[in-house]
């Protein structure tokens, strides 16, 4: 089933790739799609994409948000000479269970901007983050488990 | 070496890469793109599993040495000019199909000279990367 | 025009991010700042600009182009950013003196996954 | 036809796809690899038997016409280069049987080897100054790798070298090719002659001439460009050695021949006299470096940067007789440079070294391998009426025509010092008994015997025919160099035949 | 842009000559592979520049001039791609020298033609 | 008489077949063939002796013009007779004398060659030809020169006599060539009716090349000390090669080419001068020898001085009187060499200060010795006593220098006697010395062959006009080139002449008697040891080893960057001149149309590749790299190229993954060179970036127009169905060109998995 | 078109003194992985590049040059972090 999805999502970017979104052309991604599943199949066929899509699209606006609201914040910092950085890393506890919940959090985290996911601990229980502006450790560390980690969870849970 | 990040985006990349080194095999007669290009975009999929799962497990994906995928390559290439010599034709000249095919368009030698190249790209560059990270990874 | 007036903002935005990226990768002082203010600013100013790309073309297969760096962009940028503070770390490139915490580095011993 | 001037190309690359399918068939790929090389003698003879009879004879690849295409041309000298390239290519399918070791072959030695030859070919017939870069590429590459092959220091250090100053040589020849397209806006050799005639810039034409020179100079190890030569040529094992020695500066020395009398014929006032100053200086300066040699390989090594000398003095001279000459050198060279490597294998087997100080007694229980030795290396001497006299003969006789004392005095003293290099050879190795210390000889067994002698018996049989009958051969080079220096034939045949 | 190119081409070639005449292995691959930047730099600056567009037959259309001349790009990328494999094997062929002589100085690999040790 | 000549070779081929089957008697057998050769010539004599001239051609290049013409004249006869006639006695001698010997296989086989090729040389018309057997007769003397090959004074000896010939030799093939242009034949009978040979701008120099390599093989002055040398040969070898026939080719070529070459003062006063010169140091030299054959040796050169002397003074005489002298020597000196053989084969020693009254042991040598000696010293009635009263006849009746020249024959003549007695009488007569082995007669066929030569001296000497008469007299014409009457007599009355002949021999006496006193106040060894050319030739090999070794330092000294220096100031040197001479460099068009954002990329790139040139870790500076390549792209990217700029940024990383993957675990990166080395390769670097700046803008202002670009624009959809010409181009137009492209790369891969997975070190 | 006149006269000096900016990253180092994560701001930057020269020349052609370079040099990046991580142990 999720082989499947994987199949139409990859028959779907064929069908972009190739600027041409008839019938045809996505039977023709789906085809493609297939011969490279059945290539990759083994380790990287156990697909989770987007089951909820409403609630996925809620995240991206919330996540953009976040982004161009920190850029800014940083910006303000790169532009300005007032160093207002108090950096830090910080081991963040995991409630992400899977490799891809995990992965995806430490990516989002990464992409907005003065954080950047660092590590995961071999047991993946703990991530590490290094941020520019630490106030404070605890409250940090909230921020990122109610804010992003929460958020994404609902999506892909 | 052990990430679990680059681990599950090598997970989804890869599929992906292996999806554009097609489409731009198959679309190089037209668009920017062809056998080499796409074969190295490939076998980039397969270098990137080497350095996040290791030498085994990317061979193991391959499922074919890479020495068959460059035996494969030169006789695809090879062969490709034989179709002219039969119609009496000098070697190497182009004979297309008529009909349209899905996927392809129309199907000519010159193009299975091209699919002959990507193969063999994907078998040495696989076969060079495999070699010195086996010999790095040991 | 309104395409216009917005494909040119976006560019122009986009632009200046990536000045900006390019300016923090500059005077950042530590390399973990340095990473991890310019490699999104650079990634947003990129789709901005292809963005704004995509409106002016107009074109469905240009539009999924563009559409498509993006993700590619937001799928990688993140995890090479993610690697390279990772080796940075265990290379023991410094923290910034003004730094007020590593919670890494008490773990960094126990952190020998050295498994392949 | 068309496909008779393919195949030197197009079977051995079957041929070493095959082999490489056979990669894990020992004795398959042995006796494979003998068939391939049997059936590109067979086509080379048809090649040449054809190209003899009927004259210089063209393809155009994919049916694009010339200038457009790829051009494939033989003409007598790009021939019988096959010719004889198949020939060595038999004989050292033959001598590889029982000197190159399972490890080697295991490794890609004969799919290699193949490899080689196909660029080779591909050299020889190309009528495209592109695709003559391309197959001094596939040559280069299938060299460097069996240069290598074995990964001994010797050989690694010796690679190193090689590899470099031949890409050197490669980028020098890429930029000439870019200037060339630049200037004349065609990459076809028979187009470039048309299209070079009618520039304006002719210093420009002479410019590349230069570059070309040098890239071509390298490769055919001329001096002061042969470093690589001397500094690799004695690490490989005798079979990879033999073969490089008769064949690899041989293409450079063709495409030397090949350009300077089709491209670049306007200024030969200069061009043509620093070829005259590099033949005379490469002679001196090879046979000079192999007197200071003792070691069987390395002597032979610089001999053929000596001979090489030779082959551009008759390029040099641009007289009918002197580029005959010339080709009367590569023809003789090639045929007794291989044997004499292939001879100094066998030794090495035998006595298990190279050095001469380490090797000796050979003459006392192996007369007939000192016969063998005898005939191909007094013919590199020069002594009639072995091949080597008759090239000598005819060179100087050109040379002493156009009153070039001071050259022919040159490659005459470069004679006699051969002489000396070789009774060096034959003095320590075959009649100085060997040093006290030495190891017990090793014995070849039957099958050793026969793999490495009939490849030398074979060679040395060449060599007196060419010696005794020299007659035809002294006619076809005559013939060659006349297809050389009248190139309206040549091009006519690419261009399609308006005149 | 011609002047500047050239100026280009002249300055790889003059890094790469320069690099082939250093003593540490590596810097003599470099050395080649700055050659292989200018060579191809060259051809396609030789190859009369245009400015923007390549070579593609537009669809039910004809080529018009100006365009990108297509067979410099042809060699090039040939060029290119022999180049990329000619320096694979000499960056492993260096690789395995050095590991050999267990050091990073040309200087100590010339046993196979110093006159002494021969 | 290709026959004749080829059945040697021929034979000497089956030889070791022969001596399979028959053993021993094989070399019996073998020994027959120089006489049947004898015979087959001598058949000739009478047609030869009424002046005909015996024409066989057989082409063999005649595109070359060379051709196995022979011709046979009295000269040639004579000599084909003298090489069967005494190869015939050298053969049988050497079946007993080599007996026992391990390698008379390889004797017969060599010396079978060597009398074919001498054959060839005394009966070629054409140059080429005679040259051809010319140095097969060097190449058989190496070898049987060196047949004692554990010796190391044979193996130097061998060499000696091989490059002093060699020399010689690549002279006369010049001399040969320049003659042949001279003359635009190569036939020398055809030369004979060449008229102004000598007013020719090059003849002077044929002549030096001839002469140069007739002098070499006759061993004249300065060129005569490999003969003594090449004494380390086995006797028989000495007996043959070294004094009857191979040393004498040289003075057969100045005889053959005389009527060509001679006549001119040029040719004639350098014989004269060198022959003479030869004549009188070889005797000299003879006088301090004690060793029986080089004793002999040096006497021979004396005579071969005498020779070629004669033939400078060039009157009819003269030339009657070299011709008998030559024959007579022919027969004495092999005699006396085979003799001195015997003596060492019996005796073991041939220092003639330990050999007294061996005639009591050996009576028949010591007849055939005596005989001999006789002869040489030109005693009444042996033939040699004809032949120096010719000489002394024809010296007196020269016209010029009458005195001068004949102090010198004299000396010659006197030094002869002198080693007649020497070797021929001394050993025999007296008491008896110990020698190393206990003496005893020799087998007979070592002395039957000598008698036979013996009673040959003194029968001609007898009736000299009935067996040598017509002979000599052909063989005088031949030299001469116009023809010769004339009557040898044994006996011309008390004259002058034969006064001076018995002052001779007296004086050869006193020599003989107060020998010792001779080499101890030893004039002879002064004029040695001032005069030795022998050293020359130690000299000129040292030094060319030395010069050899010099420039092997100098140009192939193991430094790579130093072989880059050179290939590349080369590049610069040709291309450069060629820029600055003859390119109009006023086309350069140097206007700058260019935008701010190319500037920066271009000055941006530049910046990388100085930064990668300086960085300090390798990674660094393939980091610096990669920016150019990235710039690279991008140029490719502004001017149309978007395959490219995929293509270089795929490579561009997997460049940098191999360069990673391969050097993880470098030692360290060090900067070795110091500043003035870097300032010197700044400099080469610095020109070459300079030229190819220059020539790419030369270039690009030439216009261009291509019709391959049109072509491939207007076809490429149309005929191969590709809208993206590159592709087009790579995949149809110049499909082959990929191919070999892919191939490079599939070995590439090959090459890079042995050189990791295979490493041979230290294995067999 | 207001677009272009942005780009002509903004966008691309723009990108291109960035692109000198990242340069001078890549150039003073300290570190290797300084200089990594200059080259791969520097595929960001010459993604945006193209973009705007596809519009610039209105051929899109050149997009999917962008395409590549996001893909391949994301390998880039993971490989030099690869040598350095095992560098660092
Ligand atoms: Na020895
Ligand atoms: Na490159």
């Amino acid at each position: 089933m999720k082989t499947l999805l994987a199949n139409i999502v990859l028959g779907f970017t064929w069908m972009l790739l190739n600027s041409d979104l008839s019938y045809q052309n996505f039977l023709e991604g789906f085809f493609v799609g297939y011969l490279i599943l059945w290539v990759a199949k083994g380790t990287f066929s156990s697909n989770r994409y987007f089951t909820k899509i409403p609630k996925l699209i809620g995240f991206v606006f919330f996540f953009l948000y976040e982004l161009i609201l920190a850029n800014f914040k940083v910006a303000y910092d790169i532009i300005t000479p007032t160093n207002l950085m108090r950096p830090g890393v910080v081991a963040i506890p995991l409630d992400a269970k899977t490799d891809l919940e995990i992965t995806l959090l430490a990516n989002l985290i990464t992409l907005t901007p003065g954080t950047l996911s660092m590590d995961v601990s071999p047991d993946k229980k703990v991530i590490y983050v290094h941020s520019m502006y630490i106030e404070n450790v605890e409250e940090f560390r909230k921020e990122i488990k109610t804010g992003l980690e929460r958020k994404l969870l609902e999506v892909m849970r | 070496m052990y990430s679990v990040i680059l681990k599950t985006a090598t997970k989804y990349l890869t599929p992906l890469m292996l999806l554009f080194a097609f489409f731009l095999l198959l679309r190089g007669h037209n668009e920017p793109g062809g056998g080499f290009v796409g074969g190295l975009v490939a076998a980039a999929a397969y270098a990137l599993m080497v350095i996040s799962y290791g030498v085994k497990t990317a061979r193991k994906e391959l499922k074919y040495a890479p020495l068959s995928f460059i035996i494969l390559g030169l006789s695809i290439a090879l062969i490709s000019g034989i179709p002219a010599l039969l119609v009496s034709e000098t070697y190497f000249t182009g004979l297309w199909t008529e009909m349209k095919f899905p996927v392809i368009g129309k199907l000519g030698t010159p193009l299975i000279f091209d699919i002959g190249v990507f193969f063999l790209v994907i078998g040495i560059t696989t076969k060079i990367i495999f070699t010195l990270a086996e010999e790095d990874q040991e | 025009m309104i395409a216009d007036i917005i494909s040119a903002a976006l560019i122009a935005i986009g632009a200046i991010l990536v000045l900006l990226s390019a300016i923090g990768l500059l005077k950042l002082p530590d390399i973990y700042m340095r990473m991890s203010a310019t490699t999104k600013s650079a990634t947003l100013g990129v789709g901005s600009i292809l963005l704004g790309t995509a409106i002016v073309f107009w074109d469905i297969g240009i539009m999924s182009r563009g559409l498509i760096i993006i993700s590619f962009l937001f799928l990688t940028a993140p995890v090479a950013a993610h690697m390279i503070g990772r080796a940075a770390y265990i290379n023991k490139v410094p923290l910034w003196e003004n730094s007020i915490v590593d919670e890494l580095n008490k773990n960094v011993e126990d952190n020998e996954h050295v498994k392949q | 036809m068309d496909l008779l001037l393919l195949l030197p190309v197009l079977l051995p690359f079957a041929g070493g796809i095959v082999l490489l399918i056979l990669k894990n068939h020992q004795k398959s790929q042995l006796y494979g690899n003998a068939v391939v090389s049997l059936f590109s003698l067979i086509v080379a003879v048809g090649l040449f038997s054809a190209i003899y009879d009927k004259g210089i004879y063209s393809v155009q690849l994919g049916g694009w016409e010339a200038p457009f295409g790829i051009t494939f041309v033989a003409d007598l000298l790009g021939s019988v280069m096959v010719l004889i390239t198949a020939i060595i290519g038999f004989t050292t399918s033959i001598y590889s049987l029982a000197s190159v070791d399972d490890e080697r072959v295991k490794y890609g030695y004969y799919p290699l080897i193949q490899f080689l030859l196909m660029g080779i070919n591909g050299a020889f017939l190309t009528g495209d100054i592109f695709n003559l870069y391309v197959w001094f590429e596939v040559m280069l590459i299938s060299s460097f790798v069996l240069l290598s092959l074995g990964g001994t220091r010797e050989q690694l250090e010796g690679a190193i070298k090689y590899v470099t100053l031949n890409l050197l040589s490669s980028a020098f020849f890429l930029a000439a090719i870019g200037i060339i397209y630049g200037l004349a806006g065609t990459l076809n050799m028979a187009d470039l002659a048309v299209k070079f005639s009618a520039i304006e810039n002719e210093g420009m034409v002479t410019v590349v001439a230069m570059l070309l020179f040098i890239a071509f100079g390298i490769k055919s190890a001329v001096f002061p460009l042969f470093f690589w030569l001397p500094a690799s040529y004695h690490t490989p094992p005798a079979a990879v050695s033999a073969i490089f020695a008769g064949l690899l500066t041989k293409v450079g020395v063709y495409a030397l021949f090949r350009v300077f009398t089709l491209l670049f014929t306007s200024n030969t006032e200069y061009t043509h006299t620093i070829l005259l100053f590099v033949a005379g200086f490469t002679m001196l300066s090879g046979v000079l470096g192999a007197a200071a040699q003792n070691d069987f390989r390395r002597i032979l090594s610089f001999h053929i940067i000596s001979q090489i000398g030779y082959m551009i003095m008759g390029l040099a001279l641009y007289s009918p007789l002197a580029i005959a000459g010339g080709i009367f050198y590569i023809i003789h060279h090639i045929i007794v440079k291989t044997n004499l490597f292939f001879i100094s294998g066998y030794v090495n087997k035998i006595k298990g070294s190279y050095e001469l100080k380490k090797v000796g007694g050979l003459y006392k229980v192996y007369p007939w391998l000192g016969f063998l030795f005898l005939i191909p290396a007094m013919s590199l001497a020069g002594i009639p009426p072995l091949s080597g006299f008759w090239a000598k003969f005819t060179v100087a006789k050109a040379g002493l025509e156009l009153e070039s004392f001071m050259i022919v005095g040159v490659s005459l003293l470069v004679g006699l010092l051969t002489l000396f290099s070789m009774t060096k050879i034959w003095n320590e190795a075959f009649w100085t008994d060997s040093p006290k210390d030495a190891p017990e000889d090793v014995k070849p067994g039957v099958f050793t015997k026969i793999s490495m002698l009939t490849p030398v018996i074979i060679l040395v049989v060449i060599t007196i025919t060419i010696g005794l009958y020299a007659e035809p051969f002294f006619n076809f080079s005559v013939r060659a160099a006349d297809q050389l220096l009248n190139s309206g034939e040549y091009i006519n045949t690419v261009l399609g035949g308006g005149s | 842009m011609i002047i500047m190119l050239a100026i280009l081409v002249g300055v790889l070639y003059a890094a790469g000559i320069y690099m082939l005449l250093r003593r540490s292995i590596v810097k003599i691959l470099l050395g080649l592979l700055f050659l292989g930047h200018a060579a191809n730099l060259l051809i396609f600056t030789v190859g009369k520049l245009t400015k923007g567009k390549p070579a593609f037959v537009p669809e039910g259309g004809e080529l018009v001039e100006p365009f990108a001349d297509p067979l410099p790009q042809a060699l090039i990328l040939t060029a290119i791609v022999i180049g990329f494999g000619v320096q694979a094997f000499a960056i492993v062929l260096f690789k395995r020298a050095y590991q050999t002589v267990n050091s990073d100085d040309i200087d100590k690999l010339n046993s196979t033609d110093s006159l002494e040790r021969g | 008489m290709l026959i004749a000549v080829l059945s040697g070779i021929i034979i000497a081929a089956l030889t070791p077949l022969i001596f399979r089957v028959m053993k021993e008697k094989a070399s019996l057998l073998l020994s027959l063939v120089p006489v049947f050769l004898f015979a087959w010539y001598l058949s000739y004599y009478n047609r030869v002796a009424n002046g005909e001239i015996i024409k066989e051609v057989s082409e063999w290049i005649p595109a070359m013009g060379i051709n196995l013409t022979f011709s046979m004249d009295g000269l040639s006869l004579l000599f084909a007779l003298i090489i069967t006639g005494i190869g015939s006695v050298v053969f049988f001698y050497a079946a007993a004398y080599l007996k026992h010997d391990k390698y008379i296989t390889r004797f017969y086989v060599y010396i079978l060659f060597f009398m074919a090729s001498m054959l060839g040389v005394v009966t070629s018309d054409n140059i080429f030809g005679l040259f051809v057997f010319w140095e097969l007769t060097s190449l058989s003397s190496y070898l049987l020169i060196g047949y004692y090959f554990d010796k190391e004074s044979s193996r130097k000896s061998a060499l000696q006599a091989l490059l002093v010939t060699g020399t010689g030799g690549l002279a006369l093939l010049a001399g040969l060539i320049l003659l042949y242009i001279i003359t635009g034949t190569t036939e020398i009978s055809e030369m004979l009716a060449v008229t102004g040979i000598s007013s020719h701008e090059l003849y002077t120099g044929a002549v030096i090349l001839v002469l140069i390599g007739a002098f070499t093989k006759s061993a004249q002055f300065p060129f005569h000390f490999w003969l003594p040398n090449a004494m380390a040969a086995p006797s028989p070898v000495s007996a043959y090669l070294h004094s009857a026939t191979m040393v004498k080719a040289g003075v057969f070529l100045l005889a053959r080419l005389n009527p060509v070459l001679g006549g001119t003062e040029f040719w004639q006063n350098t014989l004269l001068i060198f022959g003479g010169t030869t004549m009188v140091i070889a005797a000299f030299l003879a006088l301090k020898q004690t060793d029986l054959k080089k004793l002999l040796a040096y006497s021979t050169v004396s005579v071969l001085g005498t020779l070629t002397f004669m033939i400078g003074l060039g009157t009819e005489t003269a030339l009657k009187g070299m011709v008998i002298y030559l024959l007579a020597h022919s027969l004495f000196k092999a005699s006396l060499f085979l003799i001195a053989g015997s003596i060492d084969h019996e005796t073991g020693t041939r220092n003639v200060s330990q050999l007294s009254g061996l005639k009591s042991f050996m009576p028949f040598t010591a007849f055939v010795a005596i005989f001999a000696a006789l002869s040489k010293m030109g005693f009444f009635p042996f033939y040699g006593f004809i032949g120096k009263e010719t000489l002394y006849d024809a010296v007196l009746k020269s016209g010029s220098n009458e005195i001068l020249l004949f102090s010198a024959v004299f000396i010659g003549g006197a030094v002869s006697g002198f080693v007649a007695i020497t070797a021929g009488i001394k050993p025999f007569i007296g008491r008896t010395i110990e020698t190393p082995k206990s003496p005893h007669e020799a087998p007979l066929l070592m002395y039957a062959g000598p008698i036979v030569l013996a009673s040959a001296g003194f029968i001609f000497g007898l009736l000299p006009e009935s067996f040598t008469g017509n002979i000599v007299e052909k063989t005088a014409s031949a030299i001469a080139g116009t023809n010769i009457e004339y009557t040898i007599k044994l006996w011309h009355g008390f004259n002058l002449v034969f006064l001076l002949s018995v002052v001779t021999l007296v004086v050869a006496y006193l020599l003989y008697r107060f020998r010792t006193k001779f080499t101890n106040i030893s004039i002879a060894s002064g004029v040695g040891d001032f005069i030795k050319p022998s050293m020359l030739y130690d000299k000129s090999l040292s030094m060319m080893i030395s010069l050899a070794r010099g420039q092997t330092r100098l140009l192939q000294n193991g430094y790579m960057r130093y072989y880059i220096v050179l290939i590349v100031s080369t590049a610069l040197g040709l291309t450069g001149y060629v820029l600055f001479t003859s390119v109009d460099m006023s086309v350069i068009d140097i206007s700058f149309d260019i935008t701010f954002s190319e500037v920066v990329i271009l000055l941006v790139m530049i910046a990388a590749s100085i930064t990668a040139i300086k960085a300090k870790r390798r990674l660094s500076a393939i980091a610096s790299l990669g920016v150019v390549g990235y710039g690279v792209a991008i140029i490719f990217i502004m001017y149309g190229a978007p395959d490219l700029a995929l293509t270089q940024f795929s490579i561009e990383t997997l460049t940098v993954i191999l360069f990673v993957l391969a050097i993880y675990r470098l030692p360290k990166y060090l900067p070795f060179s110091n500043t003035t080395l870097r300032f010197r390769d700044f400099i080469i670097a610095a020109a070459s970036g300079v030229m190819m700046t220059m020539i790419v803008l030369l270039v690009t202002s030439e216009e261009m127009v291509s019709q391959l670009k049109s072509f491939f624009a207007e076809n490429s959809l149309p005929l191969a169905k590709g809208k993206n010409v590159v592709n087009v181009i790579l995949v149809d137009f110049r499909a082959l060109d990929t191919m070999g492209e892919i191939t490079v790369l599939a070995i590439a891969a090959i090459g890079v998995y042995a050189l990791i997975k295979l490493r041979m070190e230290g294995r067999k | 078109m207001i677009t272009d006149m942005v780009i002509t006269y903004f966008a691309m000096p723009v990108l291109a003194i960035s692109f000198a900016l990242i340069f001078i990253r890549i150039a003073r180092g300290p570190g290797l992985e300084d200089r990594v994560v200059g080259l791969d701001v520097l595929t960001s930057v010459g993604i945006a590049f193209f973009a705007v020269y596809s519009v610039f020349t209105k051929n899109s052609t050149f997009l999917d040059v962008g395409i590549i370079l996001g893909l391949v040099s994301f390998l880039g990046t993971v490989a030099f972090s690869y040598y350095l991580e095992r560098r660092g142990r």
